[in-house]
């Protein structure tokens, strides 16, 4: 907020938020990927498959990015809220995979 | 010093001023006096971490030493550490957030004044809650670190170790607070003009500080609130039974531990930044560079945390990963040591005391970071890993380093906090007592360590070649009381017996100088609009900034109407004479941080199968906590 | 060691450093050095310690001559040249970033590769020694010879010895400083560390220590490393794996320790079976012997302990509680795996976690009262009378001084 | 830890308008700040979890089935089709948030002739507040429900490793969603007590950023914990 209440307006109109339309079809895409998520689970063959595991992870990143931007309007928000939220995000995810391979739930091959 | 401001700075130096109540204290959010508080708190503490290492020295003065046992011994260490790196550095440092970083950015306060009481106050009881069981002998005796599985019920079945698990869990919820508070403060609080690249070095090292406390914490929160889960509900995290792993412990504390490291040494970066530039009449040296080099270090430090665990057994691949991450984090730290020498470089350099502090880190940290290179290369850490010589690299680092720092910064800024000068000579008694006797006990550990003396053990047998070593050390550590005393000597007298300070009492180039000492509540009677990285050279000395790029703030971005161009304020006027709204003094911040405790507290006693006690407490004091938390956030601010 | 600190003499630091390394060597003064060349990893690590002291050294020199210089000449002095406002330059800013880097690659290159070498898996034939930490002692294991001892270790040289650590409890870490670096015992997990003592080595006694924080005792959980001959151990071995017989010691002096024991069976009894290879406690260094004051409260008339009897002591040690804990080859009675191994007790030199020398004297108020002998100690108070933290209260349960003195003769037989 | 996020969240008042350097509101940055530290939280848990998974040494086990030595048998004990609704319950009751922070903005905008019930819908902040809380606190019944099931079935925090972690794991998540529950229902207090508006904007943003931060970790731990063996 700003002592200056024409800047004010500006900055409000700087991000135009998503209308009510993009937020149900954002719900949409999100139930869709969980139902998929939830379907792969009951079929036996796919669950066997080495790419199992990678695509549900891809699945539910993905759900965590739509969620992000446009949900938490990232997207559409200012450039510092993403340097703040990105730099954790990746410290938090290397530090994830990290103790991942030091505990041998990843391996590394040579 | 004779400026026409003395009389008004004398006038306030000598108290005569209202608002000095002990309820203006507890009530207080200005930024100025919460940071005193923890200045003053800190140092309390540091005392008190400080008799502990007088106590531990003393037993270990001469080999099979019966001064105290094993067991009180074992509890002195670990509130040593604990006390040291939680209740004393790191609040010194915070000190210096609270008092510095508003006024060098051109602040009236920091964003959340209230949040800012809350740390503190959260801050003074988890420091109690923390220490007082050593006058039981009850204090946590297993090592700042807490390894599992000793720290469980199984190893240890008394309350010691709730102590330090609550404790910690309570300081972190200290850390995490200012450190949100001070995040804010830097990014949404600058001066008009004042851009991120002119902002002075001590900001700058608080602010990568700050977002090392939001991302470090939670780890140590998480294995914290584990080992409180095991100790108090049975769960199995480091239950040797159920077939945990230690190590999940030991890394999610390092994840915490190492960025800590930087926690405590990057304010002490920060201002002898400040303190070497004054004292050179120069400009830092590779500005940008310095920038850089802290973050990068704040970067790498998150990548760098198994070096404490290479005698674990990580294996070759993850050992060399480490050990190679380890070394570059080398790289930015040397290039900081460089640039402050080439600071000195050409200058006009006076030897004040704050000189002579910032000075010797720079040759003392040297020391620390070659010892800390020799342990990044993890066949040599064998050998030094868990010893003496360890014990002597981390204290080059920290009292070298970090408590060096911090004195330079407290006897560079107690004038602009008090209004009146350190007695120089005092000072400089302080300097050389503290400085040989650093030397002293700390660098006879070396040798101790290579030549085979571990750490944590509460004495040692004769005739294992380290008893020069151990008497050496001790003597230093006594020399070092005397040191510490004439600092405290110094610190209370000079209070009401120090010279008066006026403005700008060492020619500093930042804002801070530019207002009254002590500065008044509202800080700038009017805001300054920045035009360069050192606004109070281009004031007073516009020659040692020729070179550097001046801009004016974009019109479009100088939205407080009231900005200035900088000048110096010498008048002393209340808030209200100006019309400056200042936020209302609230005990609330108190409240909540008080109910916090207790609700802490209730846990405690779970031990003794008191359940319906400790749930009384414990939702007690969350239902105040959460009441006050309701008051405080729906009453107006100013 | 010079007193002399002040840092314009900064310097005298780093000749005191080269001073006192060179003389650490010598390995007499200084019985826990780490700079050695005993063993195939510790001869790796120095040499690698030693590429890292001369960078660091010159690191050390460079940047605090630069430091002392600068402020020295750059002093300001009345009439003195005014600062010359330079904010920064480029190419130094590039140079000392590139020299550091390079010195770091020189450490690093040598540093991965013996990483690599000193982690691989222990070669083929070596002696499987597996160590087990408790609290506050070690346990060793030969499964090679199906022995179990405690607190001291034999090992040949020219073998390489590959140590299997586990711990029973919490963490500890292996450390024998004159034979290389440490490794720690981690609950539910193995580790390993192995090294070949060189074969010149001599027969010889090292220490060790628990390097890791352990609890009450830790400082007081050490061990002794003996590197004997290969003859000499293949002895020791044989016969530490032989069941327990007491060996009687006629006439000797309360205090005697093992010194007859390198001696052929002497010829005044025929009837004893042959002992095995012992470390001579003549050739002990002082530094591997105890110095450890005992408790001034913990009173013992020694006097009793010339007329102990080792049959009554045998008695006492079932009786008493001893089996609870510890087990005796050959003994049926005595199987406990909780405390030491005592089977051949008193062929060690030092009882309690390298604590006390292993003599009649210190064994009497061990076994009197442990936990004033040793802060933390988890063996039982066993001196009637006796103070005991846990019943807090005296011992009521419990045996006599003239009991007690029967079973130090008794475990004083076990040779 | 919620205490101090509500604390950032609220301070300051919602009176004076002071200049800040971004332009942007304090307390906006200080919620991104809160969430980016959360990440290394929930970053803490999520690893912890995923290091034990498979390392409990007696069951019941998440996906596996177990026999212990008296013979007993113990079914995999997650329950797919009741998590996978209480997924679905939390991803309506961010699209919900939304719809709220929306209703928020544009409640004072004029209706267009012949609006709809959905555009007017669109403008009522307190409905759509309402609507979230009520699908977060449903969400934690389905939580409560589950939890008391595992007991049931006997799977207790005391249980084995993976008991510990998943509990701890997901009684985290739960206390978030709670803490959630409350802020929100705060929020509604404040509509029907005095209206929220335009005026407003912020203070439902930060709950949202909240509230949304809180749906994406339990996006990550239905994959992790509950579909992933």
């Amino acid at each position: 907020m700003t002592g200056d209440p024409s800047v004010a307006h500006d900055t409000k109109h700087a991000h135009a938020h998503p209308s009510g339309a993009t937020y149900l079809k954002v719900a949409a895409i999100l139930t869709i990927i969980t139902v998929v998520e939830v379907w792969a689970y009951y079929i036996p063959a796919l669950v066997a498959s080495p790419l199992f595991n990678p695509s549900l992870i891809i699945l539910s990143a993905a759900k965590f990015l739509i969620v992000v931007l446009f949900y938490m309007h990232l997207k559409y928000d200012h450039k510092l809220f993403k340097v703040l939220f990105t730099g954790p995000l990746i410290i938090a995810g290397a530090t994830i995979v990290a103790l991942l391979f030091l505990f041998h739930q990843l391996k590394i091959s040579f | 010093m004779a400026s026409i401001a003395a009389p008004t700075t004398a006038a306030y130096a000598s108290g005569e001023n209202e608002n000095t109540g002990i309820w203006s204290w507890i009530t207080t959010v200005d930024h100025k006096r919460i940071g005193t508080l923890y200045l003053w708190t800190a140092l309390f503490f540091f005392l008190v971490g400080g008799f502990e290492a007088v106590l531990i020295r003393t037993q270990l003065m001469r080999p099979n030493m019966g001064f105290v046992s094993a067991e009180t011994y074992n509890q002195l260490f670990t509130m040593h550490g604990t006390t040291m790196v939680f209740l004393a550095i790191m609040p010194l440092s915070a000190a210096f957030f609270n008092y510095l970083i508003p006024l060098q950015i051109g602040a009236r306060d920091v964003a959340f004044p209230r949040l800012n009481a809350f740390s503190y106050w959260v801050y003074l009881l988890g420091g109690i809650f923390i220490t007082l069981p050593i006058l039981f002998k009850l204090a946590p005796n297993g090592g700042w670190f807490g390894y599992a599985p000793l720290t469980t019920n199984r190893f240890s079945p008394g309350p010691n170790i709730d102590f330090w698990v609550l404790g910690l869990q309570i300081l972190g919820i200290s850390s995490l607070a200012a450190a949100f508070n001070f995040i804010t403060t830097i990014i949404n609080m600058r001066a008009p003009g004042m851009s991120l690249m002119r902002m002075p070095m001590f900001t700058w090292m608080s602010f990568v500080v700050q977002f090392l406390v939001v991302l470090a914490f939670p780890p140590i929160t998480i294995a914290l609130f584990f080992l409180l889960m095991d100790r108090f509900f049975g769960t199995t995290f480091y239950a040797i039974a159920a077939g945990a792993d230690p190590l999940l412990w030991q890394h999610l504390f390092w994840v915490f531990g190492h960025p800590e490291v930087y926690i405590l040494i990057l304010p002490a970066f920060g201002l002898v930044s400040e303190v070497l530039p004054t004292f050179s009449k120069k400009p830092l040296f590779g500005y940008n560079v310095m920038v850089y080099s802290g973050i990068m270090i704040g970067f790498l430090g998150f990548g760098v945390w198994a070096h404490h665990m290479f005698a674990v057994g990580m294996g070759a691949v993850a050992d060399s990963i480490f050990s190679l991450m380890t070394m570059l984090i080398g790289i930015p730290t040397g290039v900081k040591i460089f640039n402050w020498i080439a600071t000195m470089w050409s200058g006009e350099i006076r030897f004040t005391v704050p000189m002579k502090f910032a000075i010797a880190l720079i040759a003392l940290f040297t020391i620390g970071g070659i010892s800390g290179v020799m342990h990044s290369s993890p066949p040599a850490d064998l050998q030094q890993t868990d010893t003496y010589f360890v014990v002597a690299h981390f204290h080059y680092v920290l009292f070298g380093g970090s408590i060096r720092g911090i004195f330079a910064g407290i006897s560079f800024y107690y004038p602009k906090m008090t209004g009146r000068h350190l007695d120089e000579s005092l000072g400089n008694w302080h300097f050389w007592l503290n400085f040989i006797g650093m030397n002293l006990t700390f660098f006879p550990m070396h040798f101790s360590g290579l030549l085979g003396m571990s750490r944590r053990i509460y004495t040692y047998d004769a005739g294992q070649g380290w008893d020069l070593f151990n008497m050496m050390a001790t003597w230093g550590t006594y020399l070092l009381v005397v040191a510490t005393a004439i600092f405290v000597w110094n610190f209370v007298r000079s209070r009401t017996r120090g010279a008066i300070a006026g403005n700008d009492p060492w020619g500093g180039a930042t804002l801070e100088w530019s207002i009254p000492s002590p500065p008044p509540e509202y800080n700038f009677a009017q805001i300054p609009e920045v035009t360069s990285r050192y606004p109070l050279w281009d004031l007073k000395a516009p020659e040692k900034t020729a070179g550097i790029d001046h801009s004016h703030a974009d019109a479009m971005t100088i939205t407080d109407a009231h900005a200035v161009p900088v000048h110096e304020e010498t008048e002393r006027h209340t808030a209200k004479e100006l019309g400056i709204p200042m936020p209302y003094p609230t005990v609330k911040p108190l409240v909540v941080a008080f109910s916090m405790v207790v609700m802490f507290c209730g846990l405690l006693f779970l031990r003794n199968g008191m359940f319906a006690v400790a749930m009384t407490i414990t939702i007690g004091g969350g239902a105040a906590m959460v009441a006050g938390l309701y008051s405080w956030l729906t009453a107006p601010l100013e | 060691m010079s007193m002399l600190r002040l840092r314009p003499a900064a310097p005298a630091l780093l000749i005191a450093v080269a001073l006192l390394t060179l003389s650490a060597c010598g390995g007499t003064e200084y019985p826990n050095s780490t700079f050695n060349h005993t063993t195939d990893l510790n001869t790796a690590i120095d040499d690698l310690w030693g590429r890292l002291l001369f960078w660091g050294t010159i690191v050390f020199v460079v940047v605090e001559a630069a430091l002392v210089y600068t402020i020295f000449r750059f002093r300001k002095r009345p009439g003195g040249p005014a600062a010359k406002q330079i904010h920064g330059n480029v190419a130094l800013e590039i140079t000392w970033t590139a020299v550091p880097a390079l010195i770091l690659v020189l450490i690093a290159i040598p540093t991965v590769k013996t990483i690599f070498e000193t982690q691989a898996p222990a070669p083929a034939g070596a002696l499987v020694v597996e160590v087990t930490g408790n609290q506050w002692w070690w346990e060793f294991k030969y499964p090679e010879y199906g022995i179990t001892t405690a607190n001291e270790v034999y090992i040949p040289v020219g073998r390489t010895a590959n140590f299997v650590l586990r711990t029973k409890d919490v963490l500890h870490s292996f450390w024998i400083p004159q034979m290389g670096g440490k490794r720690d015992l981690i609950t539910n997990k193995t580790n390993n560390l192995w090294f070949t003592p060189n074969v010149d080595l001599g027969t010889n006694a090292w220490n060790g220590f628990c390097v890791e924080y352990c609890g009450a005792s830790h400082a007081n959980m050490k061990f002794r490393l003996f590197t004997v001959q290969p003859d000499e151990f293949e002895s020791w071995a044989q016969h530490q794996a032989s069941v327990a017989v007491p060996h009687r010691t006629p006439a000797a002096p309360a205090t005697v320790t093992t010194a007859s024991n390198r001696q052929p069976p002497a010829p005044t009894a025929p009837a004893e079976p042959t002992l095995g290879y012992v470390f001579p406690a003549a050739d002990l260094p002082d530094h591997v012997i105890p110095k450890t004051p005992v408790p001034a409260r913990l009173t013992y008339d020694d006097a009793l302990l010339a007329n102990g009897d080792p049959v009554a002591g045998q008695q006492s040690f079932m009786m008493g509680g001893c089996i609870g804990c510890h087990a005796i080859n050959g003994n049926p009675m005595a199987m406990s795996p909780i405390g030491p191994n005592l089977t051949h007790f008193a062929s060690r030199h030092t009882l309690g976690g390298g604590l006390f020398p292993n003599d009649d004297h210190h064994l009497a108020r061990w076994i009197k009262n442990a936990k004033a002998m040793k802060p933390g100690a988890l063996m039982n108070t066993i001196g009637i009378g006796e103070y005991d933290p846990i019943l807090k209260g005296p011992v009521t349960a419990g045996l006599t001084d003239a009991q007690i003195a029967d079973v130090v003769a008794y475990l004083r037989s076990l040779k | 830890m919620s205490a101090h996020t509500t604390a950032a969240g609220h301070d300051d008042g919602h009176v004076h308008h002071h200049y800040t350097t971004t332009g942007l509101d304090n307390r906006k940055i200080a919620i991104w700040a809160f969430i980016g530290s959360e990440c290394m939280l929930f970053a803490s848990l999520i690893a912890t979890y995923l290091i034990y998974k498979g390392r409990s040494i007696v069951g019941p086990f998440p996906h596996t089935e177990y026999v212990n030595e008296a013979g007993q048998i113990f079914k995999p004990i997650l329950d797919i089709p009741v998590t996978s609704a209480s997924t679905f319950v939390l991803l309506m009751s961010s699209l919900f948030m939304v719809l709220a922070l929306q209703a928020v903005q544009i409640k004072h905008l004029p209706l267009p002739d012949g609006a709809g019930w959905w555009t007017r819908a669109q403008r009522s902040s307190q409905l759509w507040l309402f609507m979230t809380a009520s699908f977060g606190a449903i969400f934690l019944m389905f939580q409560a429900y589950e939890f008391t099931a595992f007991v049931h079935e006997g799977l207790t925090v005391k249980t084995n490793l993976f008991g510990s972690t998943f509990f701890t794991l997901t009684g985290f998540h739960g206390a978030h969603v709670t803490a959630g529950v409350l802020w929100l229902t705060s929020l509604l207090w404040i509509d029907r007590t005095r209206g929220l508006g335009p005026q407003d904007e912020l203070i439902v943003d930060i709950a949202a950023l909240y509230w949304h931060f809180v749906d994406v970790i339990w996006i990550v731990i239905f994959t992790l914990v509950y579909l992933i063996q």
